[in-house]
């Protein structure tokens, strides 16, 4: 059974340490926030200009003075500071933001990834995508191992313009858990229920088995 | 030094057709709607805007852009709006997208008299094309050259007479470097007070930066995607 | 999370010899007066100091630089101590001057993750001696690296124990930068508070540059040049 | 009869306008505070930090965490703002400071300034005069025409170390008012009583004398 994007979020959430300061990029890694298990103390940083962001605000609390990155509303937690965007990205830049979360239309086995432009379609930018992947210490992807088609989206070359060059470290996918390394996607983790042969089917990336590959205990 | 105006009518004295001009904000968090909606009205046109974004369909800079005010808008995320990806598809309008992070460092630069530097993002990326590129510390660069502007129009929370200005939460964001980068910046303010009333430890933008100052009216502060606990 | 170590000698646990450290203060206003205490009590020597001064003959890094620790100043005004122009005269101390504002802005460069960018500071003078020149805009420039450091030392007024400081008037000067550039930063404080307590909107430093926090005590607060009004 | 230190401050005080955002140097430049003509209103900068800088202070009100850019105990006056170096010199490289005063040990035609550094005496560094020479738009040097020996400060070109390169504006002396142009030293106003004959003994530079110059009025 491949994964829901909750599952996805949850086994990426355990990625996360104690004290770590994380970005959390649009769509499943927004969902990361709810499965940081107890006892971790995470700060997530918006990269419009906060550190310590809260959950979404009631009615009576919502402020328009108050968004994310994604422009939703939100809320602050005890600790939180706010600042300008050349200051934020100074911590993006600076490598002072601890792991990065971000989605991807296509991973490089080389940890090229595309995610920001599709030639045909509407083009809206990067935001702050190509600031996060070039800078961040740890870049954890966060996709669909497969398109609606069924063709791999783990690439010995990506085939989109890119955000960044050699910069992922890790991808969890609906799959499998895979790290890449200098020879290619490292499998670390199935799916329940999928096999080596399905992941190696969808990767058209080299794919590096070694041993036996244990299934994601939730 | 009184840096009053009356209001926006004032502060867009000497705006000129094909000027640079930037824009505070992060989506239609923190724009300054009043400056915004007055050069909306006004008859200048060909502007070259720097902003994150470009508003939304009926607010923000989406105004300026129904009426055809705006020839180009160097920004990193766009197109939340009908009528932009229309001028943009019909080659009305020009775009230039860069890195949010590079957008906002580029900005700094240019008021900080730094006229370039180098930064990794974009690196390998279709934002290299015809950039330099060095190598610092085993990683790639890109040389990235400064922004500045003939007017830069921000929006605070509470400013002060001397220009001096503090913003609340996240509206932040481009507002303090876009008031360092202008030849002239107007700032609107929620709250307009005298001199000697915001605690100097805790001034955002300092009063040099800023040239023109006035208490706006009627803010909307439109909220682009309303997200509730549930 | 927090970052709270006890005191000073908690505080300075890993530092090692030869390293490189930044000390935040302006003469000695604003310095780390318990940390550099504490370094001047422990073995740690052949340190590379960067920092704007380098104290008095009894106060501030003139203690470090009577015990010998330091082989290296990094700073932009020195020489307010004999045994400085001693160790430096007989060549024990090295000693590298660059102007203040290239200084701040290396240091803050070290923290925002710019490995380079471009200043018209020093050029045609000996400080553009060995360093890369380029006209922008008609004008000469150097090229100058960042700054930064395995441990950077700051002092600020309050602190939260999430890392977050706020500084008191001109005591701010290079703390803020320094605090981005240190691998790790050691903040002391004169009065440390739970998180919450600060106002979010007016944090200088956020926590995020912050590893390590205490509450500092006995502050002399030394003044160098008592100026009164007539 | 030459002007002393005090006529120097005052005379210099003129070149201030309405609104300025000024940076005063130690020494000379730092009296010109107490010239400002009334109703010109004034914003000193002191480069450690701070815009708004007021007289010092009494023994009840002095604060060490309140210092000038010469360590100088200070106060400072309503509409005050303080900021971190890297913010001050932003405003100094980035043009936003108006007029920047400072002492030099020689000025070259050129426009050359000499400040810092004497062979063979005490390097104390150049602190933030380099950074202010090269960037502020407007540069007036306060200093004494000759040194100790009669000899000129003014020359064609500067023996000591440099601070800045083609960037003086005007020299106020304890001689006479002077412009730094293409040609040369260009003569504005003589001290009371002095001659254009003492000036041009006084200056081994390239000095212009262009119709009657007259005596600078007190």
């Amino acid at each position: 059974m491949a994964l829901d994007k909750n599952q996805i979020a949850m086994r990426i959430a355990r990625e996360i340490k104690d004290g770590n300061y994380v970005n959390l990029g649009i769509g499943i890694p927004t969902l990361v926030a709810n499965f940081i298990p107890e006892g971790i103390i995470v700060t997530l940083q918006s990269e419009n200009g906060m550190l310590g962001m809260g959950p979404f605000p009631t009615m009576e609390t919502v402020d328009a003075d108050l968004i994310n990155a994604g422009k939703q509303t939100i809320t602050y937690l005890p600790g939180a500071s706010f600042f300008d965007s050349a200051t934020s990205f100074a911590m993006i830049r600076g490598g002072h933001v601890d792991v990065t979360i971000l989605g991807a239309f296509e991973v490089s086995e080389k940890g090229d990834i595309a995610s920001w432009k599709v030639p045909g379609k509407l083009i809206k930018g990067m935001g702050g995508a190509m600031d996060l992947v070039a800078s961040a210490k740890n870049i954890i992807v966060a996709m669909q191992h497969t398109n609606k088609e069924g063709q791999s989206k783990l690439l010995k070359e990506c085939t989109l313009p890119l955000t960044g060059v050699g910069c992922v470290k890790r991808i969890v996918s609906d799959l499998a858990v895979l790290d890449v390394t200098e020879k290619g996607f490292k499998l670390l983790e199935r799916a329940p229920g999928v096999t080596v042969e399905q992941i190696q089917k969808a990767t058209e990336g080299t794919l590096i088995v070694e041993g036996d590959i244990p299934e994601i205990q939730f | 030094m009184n840096k009053t105006v009356k209001n926006a009518k004032e502060a867009i004295e000497g705006f000129k057709d094909n000027m640079t001009v930037m824009f505070g904000g992060f989506g239609l968090c923190g724009i300054p709607e009043n400056t915004i909606l007055e050069l909306s009205k006004a008859k200048v046109k060909g502007l070259v805007c720097i902003s994150n974004n470009c508003g939304v369909d009926d607010f923000g800079l989406g105004l300026m852009l129904n009426n055809h005010q705006i020839r180009k808008m160097v920004s990193s995320y766009v197109g939340e709006n009908a009528e932009f990806e229309r001028q943009m598809l019909s080659g009305e309008l020009e775009v230039e997208l860069l890195p949010q992070g590079s957008l906002a460092e580029k900005i700094r630069a240019g008021g900080a008299g730094i006229p370039a530097f180098y930064v990794p993002a974009g690196y390998g990326t279709e934002v290299g094309i015809g950039k330099e590129s060095r190598e610092f510390n085993g990683k790639m660069h890109l040389l990235e050259h400064a922004l500045t502007a003939d007017f830069a129009v921000v929006k605070a929370w509470k400013g002060d007479t001397a220009g001096n200005l503090i913003y609340k939460y996240t509206a932040n964001n481009f507002n303090n470097m876009m008031a360092m980068a202008g030849k002239i910046t107007i700032a609107e303010v929620e709250e307009l007070v005298p001199v000697g009333e915001l605690d100097p430890n805790f001034i955002h933008t300092p009063g040099i930066f800023v040239q023109r100052i006035f208490q706006g009216e009627n803010y909307i502060k439109r909220i682009e995607q309303l997200t509730l606990s549930k």
